[in-house]
């Protein structure tokens, strides 16, 4: 079987190789260019964390590349996954594969095996050559959690390239036609992308919450972590962020509503609002701040990955038993 | 060898017709003793029929005793049917033609000529068929 | 014709509409939140415009959509490669074609009605989405003026009835081009994409000659309005640019004003003596923009060549579905 | 040869209720899709080594029946044997089944020679060389794109990589349908040496609606209608069985109680009855005719066997 899924998918083989070599050469080019400024700029900024947070890297033309690499799963799940069983079917070539003496056990197994596989590969390459490139940016930058420094780099993009292609290919047997297959594949990749993004990795683990004397300086949360949500908390649970409407939103005790400066230019604003803190202060209230600590950052990864590779190894039992069960 | 015809539109079953055939040729003298029939493979890939009917049409010939079959080497012919020789028919034929060549001039056409023979042959059945009651 | 068009496309259409109800519904709900938080602001500020671009600046944005506006920007490519694709590829793989040209229709007609019927599709889809997205950014619009940068630009005003349209035309003369459905949908998806990347990195701060002012570094400069500033930083006297991250800043400075490098340059202190000793050696603050009086001439532009690169695409379409041989 | 005998014995004694020298034996086989019948009640039995016709109106069911038995579609009630077996998605059994689809499902972007390795990749017996020689017989090239080979020759290609499998049992589901009269005779020529080849150890079941190239061909039918089989058995031992009756319009139902009327065709003075005949036909009334094997098809695909009265076509003047 395996020289059949060679022969039905070198085509595809060769152009994906020569999309990822090009993609490796625009990443070497740019990323050594990258390496280069973030060596002046450590030169330059003497071990000075604040100057190094305000260094430009320039990264030129192939600025948008890593939000590119975003698409490499939906491509792959579009033009290989929802293919390799719909196409079959729509040309009646499946009549020709599952009447030889393979099962269709097998013929399903090697087929979505190899593509799975390959599907690993390319996101793999590709998610490597982003993080090697992201590195100086990484090392700047304070929040790695968010797009597209968390979801182009690390393993995730390994696990995104194998459920869409998972789901092109149970997509693909269910409507045994490809058209919607890929539609499918389109919709359900970035609805669970973004359902995963903004609901779910956030609760991945249970975030860290640290408190602060609202008259003591701030505290922010070490390295690149992520940020989830900081503010005031009342004795009661109240939460007002800092904000201006919030503030002055008449959610504050009276008495410390009042020491509010009237609004006007920012200048001098801290002195005048540590009356106001110091009351609050005094009346219970704490600062806090909610994130997930930089450290998480691997862990994150694992389970994203792990939840993807999950639903993908559903999709495919899915497709082995609607290719087993249905009639050719 | 010979090669068969067969004719889908003729009613004729196609067994019967390769089995006429074969007599036909061994009859006229195109088959002698000990020629060697077409083998079956031959003759389904040539007239495009079903090994079958070749197979029993080749069993027909044998149990009539007119060929046999040596293991591993084909179907031969065994032996000429009973009848006249070749050399009847020919001089047969030759009168049958010279009849023929009359009665155009006597103004039949081939269709009367035909449907005269038919009768004729009817008559003849008949009339030797009281002959053997009586 | 229009009633073998919809015929053919109308569970389609089902589709589409239904997935533009969803982010109507979405988009209005969260919209009308933004619009109340920021009728609160107003009214908090009390038409103080320091307040209102305070830090932290408000958030506006509820979190639940936050990202569905961004979806406009890969939503056209998708229909394009969905529809567009598989318009003519798709007849000729199945070879529906037969039947269709073989009818008393010229393919002339056949293409230019299907055709205009899902370009039509296009220009509403894109329309009515850009519409909502407007109308939904107004608030963070009048908040920090960004309409006029990459990302906000691409996804408001008329300019996403253009990629629409464009996406759509790349679509089908792919499909037409390619005459099988998947080869089709992977160019018209590139296509797509890189074209994009192409003309909103490359072309679209040329479309007018951008403005370059030079400024006081100690006094500072900041353009009026939504202006798209392309580049900021100081020139000294002899032409040398240090944009205005700084992060160059110390190879190029005279040895009187390195000595301040010294210190955290993020204090804005520091950074305001730099200035000065900056501006004694000769720098002066340099910054190219695009003004906010031309984001609609930009739409514009930006809108035409697309429209354009569509006509001819779909006339590319037309001239190969008459002459090639069925 | 011997072996294959043996083998064959072992899988129709393991089969419960197989009858042995049966290649094709189903028992009240049924299919129903969600709103249609596509096969009711089918029970036939085709013997080894034969060359089935399976004929019937389009509809009538006859794919269905083919790709059941092929293992490609499983019944929803009823049950089928094929060479001993259940037809399964199971190497063994697969391995012993050739199958044709109707639409000759090739990868047109593939060449025949691409094809034929494929078949050794996926098949445990495979004769390539059979495959190749045959293709190489009939100047089809072997590395041209199938899509753009004639239908006749892609046809060909088709039924060549079914046959390089070995099969014990092929089934040809209208591969003739769409091709010229001499693409047509060289198909079937193939086809009929491949069984001479075979020497009584490979079954065809072929569906077509060219009957004059079934009755040339085949030896055994299976005829099906509204999804109902209506005949199968011996083509010779049916068309001896079948006479067309022919005598007076009036009182035909001395006729009817002893034999089965399959087809009545009535004018004002004369019956002509096609029947199935249950032994010699006594009544001096009536001059009985051999049917051809078209009279005999076209009689029953007409047939309704619900009522047969029902069916009974009267023409001219009363």
């Amino acid at each position: 079987m395996n020289w059949v899924v060679w022969r039905q998918y070198r085509a595809q083989g060769a152009i994906a190789l020569a999309l990822l070599a090009a993609f490796t050469a625009v990443a070497l080019w740019q990323g050594l260019e990258v390496a280069s400024q973030w060596h002046s700029l450590v030169a330059t900024c003497a071990g000075n964390s604040g100057c190094l947070r305000q260094g430009d890297l320039i990264r030129g033309v192939a600025n948008g590349v890593p939000y590119l690499t975003l698409a490499v799963p939906v491509a792959l799940g579009a033009l290989c996954g929802a293919p390799l069983v719909a196409g079959e079917l729509e040309s009646r070539t499946s009549d020709f594969a599952w009447s030889q003496s393979v099962t269709r056990t097998r013929w399903l197994a090697a087929k979505t095996g190899w593509l799975l596989l390959g599907a690993a590969v390319c996101g793999g390459v590709v998610a490597v050559l982003v993080t090697w490139w992201s590195g100086p940016e990484n090392a700047q930058l304070a929040n790695t959690f968010i797009t597209p420094q968390y979801d182009t780099q690390g393993i995730v993009p390994i696990g995104y390239a194998v459920f869409a292609v998972a789901l092109g290919i149970a997509a693909g047997a269910v409507a045994r036609r490809t058209l919607p297959a890929i539609a499918v594949v389109f919709a359900g990749f970035i609805g669970l992308r973004y359902v995963i993004d903004d609901f779910v990795r956030p609760y991945f683990m249970t975030a860290v919450t640290t408190y602060f004397h609202l008259t003591g300086p701030g505290v922010s949360p070490p390295g690149a972590a992520w940020m989830l949500s900081q503010g005031m908390v009342s004795p009661t649970g109240q939460v007002v962020s800092f904000a201006v409407p919030d503030m002055y939103g008449g959610v504050l005790p009276a008495s410390c509503q009042n020491l509010l400066p009237s609004l006007g230019p920012v200048k001098g604003g801290n002195q005048s609002m540590n009356a106001v803190y110091s009351c609050l202060q005094a009346r219970g209230w704490r600062g806090f701040v909610t994130y997930q600590p930089a450290s998480r950052w691997w862990a994150f990864q694992g389970i994203e990955t792990g939840i993807y590779v999950l639903l993908a190894a559903a999709l495919i039992a899915v497709a082995f038993v609607i290719v087993r069960r249905r009639d050719a | 060898m010979i090669s068969f015809r067969v004719d889908g539109q003729s009613g004729v079953p196609p067994y019967l017709q390769i089995v006429r055939q074969v007599r036909q040729a061994v009859r006229m003298g195109v088959l002698d003793v000990g020629d060697q029939l077409p083998s079956v493979r031959e003759v389904v890939g040539a007239v495009v029929i079903n090994p079958n009917t070749v197979l029993k049409a080749y069993r027909d010939l044998e149990r009539e005793g007119l060929v046999e079959v040596r293991a591993g080497q084909g179907t031969f012919v065994r032996s000429r049917p009973p009848g006249p020789p070749p050399s009847t028919h020919f001089r047969l034929g030759h009168s049958l033609a010279r009849w023929v060549r009359e009665a155009r001039e006597a103004g039949l056409d081939d269709e009367s000529m035909e449907s005269l023979l038919r009768i004729t042959l009817q008559a003849e059945a008949a009339a030797s068929g009281s002959e053997e009651i009586a | 014709m229009s009633w073998v068009a919809w015929r053919q496309y109308r569970s389609q259409a089902v589709i589409a509409a239904a997935l533009l109800a969803a982010f109507a519904a979405a988009i209005l709900v969260d919209g009308f939140q933004i619009a109340a938080h920021w009728h609160a602001i107003l009214l908090a500020c009390a038409g103080n415009s320091a307040c209102l671009h305070q830090e932290p600046a408000p958030t506006l944005v509820n979190g639940l959509v936050s990202d569905l506006p961004y979806l406009s920007l890969i939503v056209p490519a998708i229909l394009g490669m969905l529809w567009g694709a598989p318009l003519v590829a798709h007849e000729l793989e199945t070879r529906t074609s037969d039947f269709a040209w073989a009818q008393s229709v010229t393919r002339t007609r056949w293409l230019a009605v299907k055709a205009g019927l899902l370009l039509l599709a296009a220009v509403v889809c894109g329309g009515v989405v850009s519409a909502l997205t407007t109308w939904w950014s107004g608030p963070g619009n009048a908040q920090s003026g960004g309409q006029f940068s990459p990302g906000q630009f691409d996804i408001q005003g008329i300019v996403p009835v253009g990629y629409a349209v464009f996406a759509m035309a790349l679509g089908i003369a792919a499909g037409t081009v390619a005459r099988r459905t998947l080869p089709a949908i992977a160019v018209a998806l590139g296509g797509f994409i890189t074209l994009r990347l192409l003309v909103s990195d490359v072309l679209r701060p040329h479309y007018l000659a951008a403005i370059t002012t030079y400024y006081n570094l100690t006094t500072g400069f900041t353009p009026a309005g939504s202006a798209w500033v392309l580049s900021q930083g100081a020139v000294s006297r002899t032409g040398q640019f240090v944009s205005a991250g700084w992060g160059s800043l110390g190879t190029f400075l005279p040895a009187s004003c390195q000595s301040l490098l010294q210190g955290p340059p993020s204090k804005s202190g520091s950074l305001s003596a730099m200035f000065s000793c900056m501006q004694a050696n000769g720098w002066r603050g340099v910054i190219t923009y695009q003004p906010a009086d031309r984001y609609r001439a930009f739409q514009g532009i930006e809108a035409g060549i697309y429209v354009l690169l569509a006509a001819a695409l779909i006339a590319v379409a037309i001239v190969i579905v008459r002459r090639r041989d069925a | 040869m011997s072996e294959r005998r043996a083998a064959r014995g072992q899988a129709a004694g393991a089969s419960e209720g197989h009858s042995a020298g049966m290649a094709i034996e189903t028992r009240a086989l049924s299919k129903r899709y969600r709103r249609a019948s596509a096969l009711t009640d089918c029970t036939i039995s085709v013997p080894e080594g034969r060359l089935s016709a399976l004929i019937g109106p389009n509809g009538a069911g006859k794919t269905t029946l083919l790709r059941i038995l092929a293992g490609m579609a499983s019944p929803t009630a009823g049950a089928a044997a094929v060479l001993g077996d259940t037809p399964r998605q199971d190497p063994s059994f697969l391995a012993e089944v050739g199958f044709l689809a109707q639409e000759i499902p090739l990868y047109r972007r593939f060449t025949p020679e691409d094809h034929i390795r494929i078949g050794a990749h996926m098949n445990a017996r495979w004769d390539a060389t059979l495959a190749r020689t045959r293709l190489e017989e009939l100047r089809i090239p072997l590395d041209q794109r199938v899509g753009t080979l004639s239908g006749g020759q892609r046809a060909q290609v088709a039924l060549a990589l079914t046959l390089a499998k070995r099969p014990r049992l092929l089934l040809l589901d209208e591969p003739v349908a769409a091709l010229d009269p001499l693409a047509r005779r060289h198909f079937l020529a193939t086809l009929t040496t491949a069984l001479a080849d075979a020497e009584g150890g490979l079954t065809v079941v072929l569906s077509s609606h060219l009957v004059t190239d079934l009755e040339r061909i085949c030896d055994h039918v299976v005829l099906l209608s509204r999804s109902r089989v209506q005949l199968c058995g011996d083509i010779d031992s049916l068309l001896a069985e079948h006479k067309v009756l022919i005598g007076p319009q009036k009182d035909t139902l001395p006729i009817e109680r002893t034999h089965q009327v399959v087809q009545a065709v009535r004018t004002a003075r004369q019956s002509s009855l096609l029947v199935r005949t249950n032994g010699p036909v006594i009544d001096p009334a009536y001059q009985a005719e051999d049917v051809t094997f078209e009279e005999l098809v076209l009689a029953y695909m007409g047939a309704d066997e619900a009522s047969p009265a029902r069916h009974l076509t009267t023409v001219g003047e009363d």
